[in-house]
Formats: structure tokens, C-alpha cells, sequence
């Protein structure tokens, strides 16, 4: 089924408690490499044929208008995923 | 008999566990999640809240705690473990029992007196009931919708593993509306409302006879003692 | 990045600096340069502006907050072991035990993001609690949204329940009570008060002190980052444009597993005698920690800015210290005590960093690496800010509006034909304000901790203090903002009243009260009439009762353009009962009991659920209220409790006995036999305000018949007006004589559907 | 900075009332060609220098036993991002 994937992200300068209590957890089981996790949302719009251009418009305006809010996320893709 | 309480960061519900626990009758030990001993319990109690804040999965931060290896390893030997709530989280994400919570289906937290079937009285949390017995103990969870494959749920079905079901209203969502599951042994019980909060007239839920004074929570607390004892 | 250092500030004498950005006005800027002696270096300059703002400051209100100070006799002050001015005013109950409880504002921000804004309310009031050395024990919340159809009221709504929700309930603090109300004034404005109330041995309390010189100032919990950094001082301070608001500062974010680590982190810490002082970081960030706990303690600090543990490596010292990120502490620790306190908060995996200490010196000086940033007098930043006497005059509209009664307008009598009152009844019970708040309280745990002894659907909270005797407190808060409309002093009164009955109705006994005066523009001279008159009613009141105002807050600016809101001064009360388990139920839950109601009704239904509901109208004076009566009224609740007379006691306010049979009946789904022919007989009054009027002073009493004579007896003993009107029975219906008879379902169903069906 | 981002679903064949929510919200706003929603995580770990290709492998690992739950849960992605 084809799909509209958007990927919306806390924004940088805020506080991302979620991802801060995941990047302890990993660092008490050892893995020191990474330095900070985020966590974020992704949202899969399912179609019934492919997207149209229309449509991918249409569904990054969701995205910004609804599917995040703006105040305190950034929507950081919107792509058409075929499968 | 000493029922050890597990205190997570962010667990909330777990001085309230101890008090049911000396009401039933029992000795409330306190442990801590970072230590790994579990100092020679009887039973352990994983008890209600938030442990890290329920992010990432609820019960997933916390089912990988030091405390938590010890558990897991002596519920594997037919230890006596109730996991309420957030403790029931736990345990499904220790794979001490089958399937996931997700979150509510009205997307919000919903508390509530709720209205319990007891399915199932052939675990060491349940015996003290009759089977069909209907209790009513409070609910209050944002993430309780039980979910499990269809192949999951026919074998809980199955088997009889099912411990409570949800009378009159489902309040999350979950399949077929289960409340709470024993593991095959029967020592592993977890459950989405709080028996805690039903064990102490006058604190509790709504009953017939007086305002907040339903206690039915109390024989779940009282059946571990006597299975224990028994055992 | 470019440092304005102190020597830079004398060199650079005539620097242009953005002080009216930051707030301030231009004499303010200037006394800072007096102070000084010079300019302020950029990093002063940010520390005044957010302490001198009107949130920080109350530099307009002040004035008239004294009186809560003032008007007390030496009785009122016996039980207060802190009074106002500190984070939350603390007060004995008894048993070695204390009580501290405290309502604060949240509204600009829960308006621009309603989840964390409110969210990050709760959070805030609860580290108040904390910080006074007690373990906070439950949460309330004081909700005020725009009109229930607006396209907007769903967002806020949603957002502020689910972040209240999400936050108080991730604390595990049960919610105990509140207030939900909808007005299209607070459209652009919502209110979110939000309430909370910690308990202590006498012992344990701290203070924000920083007292002796050679202590360390240490700063732990979350780490520092870019939220709400100006927040304080152009988020509260600055009136909404009707074109929204163009400078949006970044939000705050609220992390709520961190700041239930911290509550136990600091209970461990006290317990461990660690800390002599302790501040928590709300509004102003590290301004307001280090100033204001040097300040109090009389001494100075020395402080390194680059010891803060941060967020973000980028953030320069002046955001720093204005930054407002959450679930931070600062606490004074002597240094013997490091290493107790170091592996205490290890334990917790809290982070700390010792930024400094404390001086003999009566200066804060603040260094980043080598480079000094500030230095100023402590007392001039946290204490010694503007204070002004702002132009006050009693609004134009006033007149009119109180002229235009209800019966002037010729709304009255028209409308006392049965059929037509037995359809209001429905119509107003079911109204948005007065339906089933459920939906919203049902999203907040009640349960946790389990010492709550009433909550939702009860008129007051209660909550057990004390697990060996029982004892425990109660609490309520009101307010009325179209009753302050038409008469703030009056209105201001009428909250005390109500909230101080609905305490007394639980079988409690009032002892002090708290209250979040929430107004708007005090540049504006008629809001600020407002403001003098309601407080100077509050405070009188107080006075009347005998019970002491411990703390409170002002919020300011809360309007759309030129339009303000309502005044709406939320009133709390406390009160104690040495065990709850004699607390007074709210329902009728016995079949066979006399309903008696206490006090007398007059027509008394401008400003009015009534007069809202059925006729849309907001004109001429609000009830009438005597004290005096009031509290005739708790001392024979009180009694009767005691000697277990009562079966149940619902009081009078809000859509009058309506609303008090409806709530009666339906919290057990116990019926009832009602007449009010008696009553209107009695009182000179009509069917329409026997139902709807609001008149102070009533309650409504359920009594077991064995203990008629006796109940009767003490009312008549104290003088007491009692009316038997009516008897519960099982029947599944509320019968009102003459009028209607409900099937209980079908009222349930009118009266439980309006919230689910506007915003579920 | 360097990250490895996880991309995490819930499984195909459960239920995700969230995304259940959004798309009726979506269809009440008239958006008729989205059939359905659905709703997992974005989840991304940073690092301080370009991840290694053991990096990468242990980035799997956490991805599959900790960051999801395979019981409910499918990780669709986990992908090196550079900026
Ligand atoms: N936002 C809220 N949060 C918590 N409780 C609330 C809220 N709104 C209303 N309540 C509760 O709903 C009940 C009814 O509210 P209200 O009609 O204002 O009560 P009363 O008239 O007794 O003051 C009370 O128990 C009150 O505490
Ligand atoms: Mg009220």
C-alpha cells in the first residue's frame, strides 16, 4: 500500500524528557558511544493508489498544521514510501 | 511472611502496596531497583506509577533494572510476583508474560471505579476468590489497552489464564476485555487496576453499604499469603 | 560570544541597551543605573528585568496585599507558622503536624501551548511545596475556558486536562478538587490555576535562606537549556496583541518523572539534615534562586555561571541565568555535609554542581570563568523592587451594569409557570458549567497515595495527613468572576464564603486560606479598582471569619487587546478535621432521611447560573453575604459531625437548590421526595428563586430520622433556620412537588452528557 | 552531528488506536483519500564521530530488544544520517 511518511521531531532547543530517560538507560548498559537520543514520532498515511503531487502538498500542510505542533515540534520529512 | 515491594524511579503506588500488604496480614519489605538482591521475599509486589516517566514503553526502562534479573529468575522458579499496572507493564516487558499494553483507546487516562470479573482462581493471587466472583476495585491508567496476537489470546483463552475481565465497561480498549493475566504456573499475575486502592475502608472505591468503602482488593493480598504458607 | 563584563560596564559607560525590550520601563533603568553606580552589565540587566517584572515584582500589587498582613488579630495568626512571603505559608494542625498549600497561575503559557503550559503549572506549584520542607500530598487545578462552542475552547481544553493529567498523575499526587468553568471572556485568555498542599512535622521546615557565610550554593536536578528564557518577564508582564502575540518565547517543558525523582531526592536530602536552605527555580531562573536566597538570609554569594550543568553548550550567561527550565533546585549546604549529599542524590541519579557559595558580603557576584558579570546588592534585585501606587477609578460601566437587574430588565416573573421551570431545571443543569465534570476528573487520579478521603464528585477535597490518628485536611476554592464583575469586593467575599462553607460542609474546621488573583492590565485604572476592591473584600472577610490568608499569587495582563477578562480571584480554604473518618458525605445514600435546608432564600439571581443559562444576561449586584452567618453555619456542621448527626451536607451556591438536589441525588442514585411550597412560603420568595436563586448561607442536610429532634434542636439552639423540604426514598426519581418528577437515569443522562459531547 | 535514526511500528496486525484516532480526525476534516493512520517512533541516537559499521550493528541490536517491542512492534528502519 503506498504511503505518505511524516517524521516529526521535538525541537532542538527544547527538552526531550523521553529521549534523556532512554539515553540513561543505554548508557547504564554500557553503550558509551552514543551521546544523546531524541525521540520523535513517525506517522504513516496509507492511500489506496499512489500520491498524487496534490496529495503530498495536502499531506505536508497536515503535517505541519496537524499531525505536529509547531510550538514545540518540527516536522522533519515528508516523503512518499511505495511498497 | 515478607512481600518485598520494588520502588523504581517513578513508582508511585508502592507505599500503598505496603499498606495492603499489612493490612492482608503480611510484612512489606522495600526494594530498591538498582540493588540486585531481593532479600529473601516470599513474594514480590512490582507496584503502580510511572517508572521513567513511561517513556520509550511503559515497564520497558524499568524492566531492564538490576532487581529485575533476581525477579525474573526466581519467577521462573515458582516465586509468587504481582505486577500491578505500570507493575503489569513490567512484566510484559520482561516476557513474564505474553502480549503488550498501548495506550488507552480514548487517548486519555481514565480513573475509575471499575467493575471486575474473576476468571481464573488457580494462582497464588487469586485463590482466595471464587471463580465469577464480581469485585470492583479503581482503575487509573493511560496506557492499559491489553493487546496480544489472535494465536496469544486463543491460548490464554485456552488455558484459562485470564484472571480478571472487565465487567460492564471496557475502559481501554483491551481484547477481549482482560483486566489481568496469571502465567502458566500460576505464581506470575499481572493486572491493569490497583487492589491496592481497595483495601481500607473509607479510601477506597464506592460500595453499597458506604462511600469509599469498597476493600475488595484486600483478598488478593490475602490469597498470596495463604498460597504461600500453604506451599 | 562577547561578555559584558562589570569593568566593561564602566569603560562602555554609554552603552545603548535594550532595557524596554526586556520589560522595563525607563525610571526602572534608570534606578538600576543608581543603584549601581553605573550601568548594569548586560547580565544585571536581565536579572532585573525579569525580578522587577510585574510576576516577580508585584510591584502594582503589593500595595494592596498588605492588607492580608494587617487585618489579623493575634488569634487569626496562632496557628501560622510561616506567613506570606515566603514560597507557601505553612500552618500547625495539630499532632506536631503542618500543613503548607499554596495556588499559582499558569495562564499565558497554557495558552500558548495548553499541554506543557499546564503541565508545567503543576510542576511549579508542587516544587513551592516542596521547598518548604514538606512532602507534597495532593494537587488541584482551577480551570477557566472560553465559550464551550468556540472553535478554539477544544484545543485549549484538550491540551491543559491532558497536561495536568499527564504531569500531577506521573507525580503519583491525587487530584482532590477543582474548578472547570466556561465564559467567552477568558477566549484569548484561559485561566489555569493549578493548586497544591504538602505536608510536614513542625521540625522539618526549610526556608529559601542563605544565612551563613562559607555554605555552598548548589545547584541539582535537570540540567539548564533554552526553555522559557524571557518567559517570565514578556510572557506574564506583557498584554496579549489581538494579532497574536509576535515575540512567542520558547515554551517550557515539562519533564515529570524528573521532578518525582526530586521530590524524593530533597525529602532524602532534609530528612538527612543536608540542607540549610533551599530555593526551588520557577519563574527567573537562577536570578530569582540566588537572589532572593541571599537576599533572605542577609548575606551574599559568589557564583560561577560556567559551573551550570547545560542543555546546550550554546546558551550565553544572560539566558542562563533567565532560562526557566524545569525541575531544578538550588539548595544552601554546609560543607560537611557534601559527601552526604553527593551520595544521596547519586542514589537518585540526580545531577548537581556546586556553583558557589555563600558570602559575608552583602553582594551577589557572579563570574563567568574569570570574567566578574554581576555584582550587585542581593536585596536590590529579589526585594527592592519598584513598588507602585497605580491610578485607580471605579470603571464607567460600572453604574449601568449594576442597574441593569434582572428584574429591571423585566426577566423575573415572567417565566414561574411549571412547565417552563421544570424545562430550565434540565436546561441549567446540564449547562456546561454545571453538568458532570467528569470527563475532565476522571482523566486525574484520586486514588494514589491512599489518604484521599473525599475528592470528585465531593465539594471539597480531603486528604488523611495522618495514618495513625486519622487526622487529615480539607480544602476547596472558588471564585465567581461574573459576581466580581458586578461587584469585586462583593465577589471577592463571596468566593471566601463559598469555598469556607464547602470546607465546613465536609466536617472539617476552616483555618486559612491561599488565593491567585487573577486580573487584567493593572495599567489600566479600572482593573485595577477591581483589583483594590476585591482584595480589600478578601481581606476583610478574612477578618470576619477569623482565618488568616498564607500565600497566594497575582496574575496580571490577562486580556485580549483592551478587553479584560472578569476579575476572577480564586479563593482556597483549608480546613481540619482530626479524623477524616468522620467526614460528612456529599449524596444521599439512605433511603428514609429528612432533608432539611439551612439558611434562607431570598430573590437573589442576578448574575446567576439563571440568568446566564435562560436569559444570557450579566447585570445587577450578586448576592448578599454575612459572615457572621457563615460561620454560625460551619460551628453547627462541626457539631453535628461530631455527635455523627448528618447522613450527608451539600451547600447551597452555584444554580441554588437545583443543583444541590441533582448532585444529592445522583452521587449514590438515591431519589427523593422534594417540596419547596413551604420554602417559598416561608421566605417570601417565588418558585423560580426557591430553584435557582443563589443566596449565601444554605446547605443542604440529610438526617437519619432517629436523630431528627436532636438535629433540629441544634439549629434551633444556634439560631439556625431549618426547613424540613423534603425525604429521600427509592423510588429512582427526584420528585419535586407541583413542579416535576426525573427518573434518576434520565436526569444522569442530561446532566453527565455535555462535556463528552462537547470536547470527547 | 552524526546519527543513527530507528524507525520503529507498531505491528501490522494490531491494533494502534492512536493512529485509529488521527485518521478519523482526518476524515472528519475532510481528507478522504488517507485510508488509514498509523503511528510508531522516530528515534534518533547521536553520536559524536560518524558511527562505526560495528556501531551500526549494535545500533540493530538495541533497535530490536530495547528501543522496540518485538511483541508488539517492528523496527522498519534503522539508517545512518549525516549533517
Ligand atoms: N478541573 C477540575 N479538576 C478537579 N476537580 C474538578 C475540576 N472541576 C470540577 N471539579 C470537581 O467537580 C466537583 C463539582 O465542582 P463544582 O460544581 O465547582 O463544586 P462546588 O459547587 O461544590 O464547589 C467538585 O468535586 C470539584 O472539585
Ligand atoms: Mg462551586
Amino acid at each position: 500500500m503506498p504511503k505518505i511518511i511524516v517524521q516529526v521531531m521535538p525541537k532542538q532547543d527544547l527538552l526531550d524528557p523521553q529521549g534523556k530517560a532512554v539515553a540513561r538507560a543505554l548508557e547504564r548498559s554500557g553503550h558509551k558511544a552514543i551521546s544523546a537520543v531524541r525521540i520523535g514520532k513517525r506517522i504513516e498515511l496509507h492511500y489506496a493508489t499512489t500520491p498524487t503531487d496534490s496529495q503530498l502538498q495536502e499531506a505536508r500542510k497536515i503535517a505541519e498544521s496537524f499531525l505536529s505542533n509547531g510550538v514545540i515540534e518540527d516536522v522533519v520529512e515528508v516523503s512518499i514510501e511505495q511498497d | 511472611m515478607k512481600i518485598g515491594v520494588v520502588t523504581f524511579p517513578g513508582s508511585l503506588d508502592d507505599r500503598d502496596a505496603a499498606r495492603a500488604i499489612r493490612l492482608a496480614g503480611g510484612e512489606p519489605i522495600s526494594l530498591w531497583h538498582a540493588d540486585s538482591s531481593i532479600k529473601k521475599v516470599d513474594a514480590v509486589v512490582l507496584p503502580g506509577g510511572f517508572s521513567y516517566g513511561d517513556y520509550l514503553r511503559c515497564g520497558a526502562i524499568a524492566a531492564q533494572a538490576p532487581v529485575m534479573k533476581n525477579i525474573i529468575k526466581k519467577a521462573g522458579e515458582g516465586l509468587p510476583v504481582l505486577g500491578i499496572c505500570n507493575g503489569f507493564q513490567i512484566l510484559v516487558e520482561s516476557h513474564l508474560l505474553p502480549g503488550g499494553l498501548i495506550r488507552n483507546e480514548k487517548q486519555h487516562f481514565v480513573c475509575r471505579d471499575q467493575k471486575l470479573r474473576v476468571e481464573n482462581v488457580d494462582s497464588a493471587w487469586t485463590s482466595g476468590f471464587q471463580k465469577g466472583d464480581e469485585i470492583t476495585i479503581p482503575l487509573k491508567n493511560g496506557e492499559g489497552g491489553y493487546i496480544a496476537t489472535d494465536e496469544t489470546l486463543k491460548m490464554l483463552e485456552g488455558e484459562g489464564l485470564i484472571t480478571f475481565r472487565y465487567l460492564e465497561v471496557n475502559p481501554n480498549g483491551s481484547m477481549n476485555d482482560i483486566a489481568g493475566l496469571r502465567n502458566e504456573r500460576g505464581n506470575v499475575v499481572g493486572l491493569m487496576p490497583h487492589p491496592e486502592h481497595a483495601v481500607e475502608p473509607g479510601f477506597g472505591p464506592d460500595s453499597p453499604v458506604a462511600m469509599r468503602s469498597g476493600v475488595d482488593g484486600l483478598r488478593i493480598f490475602q490469597s498470596v499469603l495463604r498460597s504461600v504458607i500453604s506451599a | 560570544m562577547i561578555i559584558d563584563t562589570v569593568d566593561q560596564s564602566k569603560i562602555e559607560a554609554g552603552k545603548e541597551q535594550p532595557w524596554a525590550a526586556l520589560g522595563l520601563k525607563e525610571d526602572e533603568y534608570n534606578s538600576i543605573k543608581e543603584i549601581l553606580g553605573r550601568r548594569p552589565t548586560s547580565s544585571e540587566l536581565a536579572m532585573y528585568s525579569v525580578m522587577w517584572s510585574e510576576h516577580c515584582s508585584y510591584k502594582s500589587s503589593k500595595i494592596y496585599l498588605r492588607q492580608f498582613g494587617e487585618k489579623v488579630t493575634p488569634e487569626m495568626k496562632k496557628r501560622l507558622l510561616v506567613g506570606m512571603g515566603e514560597n507557601a505559608g505553612v500552618v500547625d494542625i495539630g499532632e506536631g503536624l503542618a500543613v503548607t498549600f499554596k495556588v499559582e497561575s499558569h495562564n499565558h503559557p497554557s495558552y500558548i501551548e495548553p499541554f506543557q503550559g499546564a503541565a508545567t503549572g503543576v510542576g511549579g506549584i508542587v516544587r513551592d511545596i516542596l521547598t518548604m520542607g514538606a512532602r507534597p500530598i495532593a494537587v488541584m487545578d482551577q480551570l477557566r475556558f472560553g465559550a464551550p462552542e468556540h472553535p478554539d475552547t477544544a484545543r485549549v481544553v484538550h491540551g491543559v486536562v491532558d497536561g495536568i493529567s499527564f504531569y500531577g498523575n506521573c507525580l503519583g499526587l491525587p487530584n482532590i478538587g477543582g474548578e472547570t468553568v466556561f465564559d467567552k471572556v477568558y477566549q484569548g485568555n484561559p485561566l489555569v490555576n493549578a493548586l497544591s498542599i504538602g505536608a510536614l512535622k513542625h521540625g522539618d521546615l526549610k526556608l529559601a535562606k542563605a544565612d551563613k557565610a562559607g555554605d555552598l550554593v548548589i545547584l541539582f536536578g535537570a540540567r539548564t537549556g533554552a526553555d522559557g528564557i524571557g518567559g517570565v518577564s514578556v510572557l506574564a508582564s506583557e498584554t496579549f496583541d489581538a494579532d497574536g502575540p509576535s515575540r512567542r518565547p520558547a515554551v517550557q517543558v515539562g519533564d515529570p518523572f524528573a521532578e518525582k525523582v526530586l521530590i524524593e531526592c530533597c525529602l532524602e536530602l532534609f530528612a538527612a539534615g543536608c540542607v540549610s536552605g533551599i530555593q526551588d527555580l520557577g519563574g527567573a531562573g537562577i536570578s530569582c534562586a540566588t537572589s532572593e536566597l541571599a537576599s533572605n538570609g542577609g548575606k551574599g554569594m559568589k557564583v560561577q555561571l560556567k559551573k551550570v550543568l547545560l542543555r546546550d553548550e550554546s546558551l550565553t550567561p544572560e539566558e542562563i541565568l533567565m532560562s526557566e527550565s524545569q525541575e531544578r533546585m538550588m539548595a544552601i549546604v554546609p560543607k560537611r555535609h557534601l559527601r552526604a549529599f553527593k551520595k544521596i542524590v547519586d542514589r537518585h541519579e540526580v545531577e548537581y554542581s556546586v556553583l558557589g557559595k555563600v558570602i559575608n558580603k552583602d553582594r551577589l557576584l557572579i563570574y563567568w570563568g574569570e570574567q566578574e558579570i554581576v555584582n550587585v546588592p542581593p536585596r536590590t534585585v529579589a526585594h527592592d523592587g519598584p513598588v507602585y501606587e497605580r491610578p485607580v477609578r471605579k470603571p464607567k460601566w460600572q453604574a449601568p451594569l449594576n442597574a441593569a437587574s434582572v428584574q429591571a430588565q423585566g426577566l423575573y416573573r415572567a417565566n414561574d409557570n411549571t412547565t417552563d421551570l421544570a424545562a430550565q431545571f434540565v436546561q441549567i443543569i446540564s449547562s456546561p458549567n454545571q453538568a458532570d465534570k467528569s470527563y475532565i476528573t476522571g482523566q486525574f487520579d484520586r486514588y494514589v497515595g491512599g489518604n484521599t478521603a473525599l475528592a470528585y464528585p465531593d465539594g471539597a477535597g480531603m486528604i488523611r495527613v495522618s495514618e495513625e490518628t486519622g487526622l487529615g485536611v480539607a480544602l476547596s476554592t472558588d471564585a465567581n468572576g461574573r459576581y466580581c464583575q458586578l461587584d469585586p469586593y462583593q465577589g471577592a467575599r463571596l468566593a471566601l464564603a463559598e469555598a469556607y462553607r464547602n470546607v465546613a460542609t465536609s466536617g472539617a474546621k476552616p483555618i486559612a486560606v491561599t488565593n491567585c488573583l487573577n486580573f487584567g492590565s493593572p495599567e489600566n485604572s479600572g482593573v485595577m479598582w477591581q483589583f483594590k476592591q476585591a482584595t480589600t473584600g478578601l481581606a476583610d472577610g478574612c477578618l470576619e471569619l477569623g482565618i488568616p490568608v498564607t500565600g497566594g499569587n497575582v496574575s496580571f495582563y490577562n486580556q485580549t487587546g483592551d478587553v479584560a477578562i472578569f476579575p476572577t480571584p480564586v479563593v482556597g480554604v483549608l480546613g481540619v478535621i482530626d479524623d477524616v473518618a468522620r467526614r460528612i458525605p456529599s449524596g444521599w445514600q439512605d433511603e428514609g432521611n429528612n432533608i432539611y435546608l439551612l439558611g434562607i432564600t431570598k430573590d437573589e439571581l442576578d448574575g446567576s447560573v439563571w440568568s446566564e443559562v435562560i436569559h444570557d444576561h450579566l447585570g445587577g449586584r450578586p448576592p448578599a453575604v454575612d459572615l457572621e452567618f457563615e460561620k454560625r453555619l460551619a460551628e453547627l456542621l462541626h457539631g453535628a459531625s461530631l455527635q455523627g448527626l448528618v447522613a450527608s451536607a451539600t451547600d447551597l451556591s452555584e444554580a441554588g437548590l437545583a443543583q444541590a438536589l441533582t448532585e444529592s441525588v445522583l452521587r449514590f442514585n438515591m431519589g427523593a421526595r422534594v417540596w419547596i411550597s413551604e420554602l417559598c412560603e416561608r421566605d417570601g420568595i417565588d418558585k423560580t428563586s426557591a430553584l435557582f436563586s443563589e443566596s449565601t448561607g444554605r446547605i443542604l442536610v440529610s438526617v437519619g430520622r432517629e436523630d431528627d429532634v436532636k438535629f433540629v434542636g441544634l439549629c434551633d439552639a444556634r439560631n439556625i433556620p431549618v426547613l424540613r423540604i423534603g425525604v429521600t426514598d427509592n423510588t429512582g426519581e427526584l420528585e419535586i412537588q407541583d413542579l416535576a418528577t426525573w427518573k434518576l437515569d434520565e436526569l444522569r443522562t442530561s446532566w453527565v452528557a455535555t462535556l463528552p459531547e462537547l470536547f470527547g
